[in-house]
């Protein structure tokens, strides 16, 4: 079944809901999930060259990164645009405290943030979740799957607990 | 000789307190408003030297510092529970001040985890999709679409239509207005000359008008100055402009 | 070394020459291809889901035929071909119109739409039910017993009612 899944990722290129894996092998969903759990492990344990990366329920085909360097001598090295010190923390806010305002993100940063909350809407990275039920009904924002496959996260579950409490 | 300074930028004035304070070996819980104020005022004073535009929020802060610190100097007016709650959000004393900086600490150190993260997976790569050409997509064409999907979607067009009709209607009427002639406004400027001797340009207009009218009008005066009926002045610049007749 | 070839192939996508793998890895040719024979038996014997097929010294990365079942099934509901929104607009205002000209329907959605009749004629949704007796003689368009089947209608008269008197 692991190979059948293998050839579907492959084909598929992009992520696959957990959903369409379930019913392509036409077992229960829970079976399918066990089954993908088994299968990162078993890339990882035979020290495949791919991996299967997992966001939210949906799976994805991959290379490693140990092995970008000759990746990138074979293609034309992305011209990815990494994210800058104030993307990050407003990320970082907003990946923490969410569903979140930007009266809130601005708050906690001291500084206005509305070009850089476009900005980060442009690159998928964030979106609007709801509307806060106040006078002006202000956006609230959270984060995407991109998000997540952006800093190799899972699930947002796996970001590293945050403690406030510490210093009080 | 020139030479440049850098200096560095600060994403905010938490950014720079956080830098300042780490300058001066103190931990957060120790700080000294005091002491960071003059330094954060030394640095934007810096700033203005090397023509570094400051933003707004770190003005405000440097109002904040010198609020707390005069606070600290004197003794502290008592401050009613309504007002608290008030200003809850706002940096009101040393204490709100350390609790948001250690707030904004943590979500910054929590930026530099996310940019490790990010440089790891950047080197992950994706593949594109298949393309793979099935047979017998026409079949598929209209899956599941159903006789109410007509009828949504014609009812939505003459919605749109009936919009759209009103919108053009709205148009017509605008560009149907007439508009009398320069000739026309000249008589009608002379006659009232014949019964006022003093006329405000700006008295010529009804409340509702419209660009051209006070164009044409204003071509009527011009015509009218020609032939010596009537002399224009204004009292200042963008000012009303009074109209005497001659003679 | 596998692992990454295995990587190339992946996001290559398309076949990759012994010269080029060979170049990736910095070895010789000869020993390029020694490694692929390899790694094709390799990824038969671990009976792997994918397998490296070779066609005339180049290298692809490809499923196997015996999953094509699953790979089918995966693809078929994503590659459905749905009538456009403009083109369901279009097929509406035949239906409840009918016989209607390209002018008449053009007015309706106030963007020309002679490409959208042409596809719609071409699928036999729609088709030529008479001309106008106008100047110029312009078609007059209808819709198809094609047309009534897939709506599950016997004849056009069972398309829901329109209430126009709400738009008016």
């Amino acid at each position: 079944m692991m190979a059948i899944v293998e050839n579907i990722l492959f084909v598929s290129g992009e992520a696959v809901g957990l959903k369409e894996i379930a019913k392509v092998l036409d077992i229960p969903q829970s079976a399918a999930r066990k089954l993908m759990d088994n299968m990162i492990c078993c890339f990882d344990f035979e020290r495949r060259g791919l991996q299967i990366i997992k966001v939210n329920d949906k799976y994805q085909i991959a290379t490693r990164p140990q092995y970008a360097k000759y990746v990138n001598k074979f293609i034309e090295p992305r011209q990815r645009e990494r994210l800058s010190q104030a993307a990050l923390e407003t990320l970082a806010i907003i990946a923490y405290r969410q569903p979140i305002t930007r009266m809130d993100i601005e708050a906690v940063r001291g500084v206005k943030c509305d070009s850089l909350l476009n900005t980060l809407l442009d690159k998928g990275l964030i979106r609007e979740v709801d509307r806060l039920d106040a006078p002006g009904r202000p956006i609230l924002y959270g984060t995407t799957d991109v998000f997540l496959k952006h800093f190799g996260l899972s699930s947002i579950d796996e970001l590293p607990p945050l403690d406030l409490n510490e210093y009080e | 000789m020139a030479y440049t300074v850098k200096l560095d930028v600060f994403e905010g004035p938490l950014d720079l307190l956080l830098h300042l304070i780490s300058k001066a070996e103190m931990d957060i819980e120790d700080i000294s408003v005091s002491d960071i104020t003059q330094q954060y005022l030394d640095y934007l004073a810096e700033m203005k030297r090397f023509d570094i535009e400051i933003a707004s929020e770190f003005l405000v802060m440097a109002s904040t510092l010198v609020y707390i610190k005069s606070c600290n100097l004197v003794p502290r007016k008592k401050t009613t529970s309504d007002d608290k709650e008030e200003y809850e959000d706002d940096i009101d004393s040393e204490e709100a001040l350390i609790r948001k900086l250690i707030e904004y600490k943590k979500y910054k150190e929590m930026g530099e985890k996310l940019k490790d993260r990010e440089n790891t997976y950047m080197n992950v790569y994706y593949k594109e999709p298949e393309y793979i050409v099935m047979k017998g997509i026409d079949d598929n064409l209209l899956y599941g679409l159903t006789k109410y999907d007509l009828l949504n979607t014609f009812n939505r067009l003459m919605l749109l239509q009936d919009k759209r009709e009103e919108a053009n209607n709205k148009r017509e009427h605008v560009v149907k207005k007439d508009h009398i002639t320069v000739k026309e406004r000249m008589y009608q400027l002379k006659r009232l000359l014949n019964t006022k001797d003093r006329l405000s340009f700006f008295g010529l207009f009804e409340k509702q008008y419209e660009k051209t009218d006070v164009i044409i009008t204003f071509l009527a005066l011009l015509d009218l100055i020609r032939e010596d009926h009537i002399e224009l002045y204004q009292e200042k610049l963008f000012g009303d402009i009074i109209i005497r007749k001659r003679g």
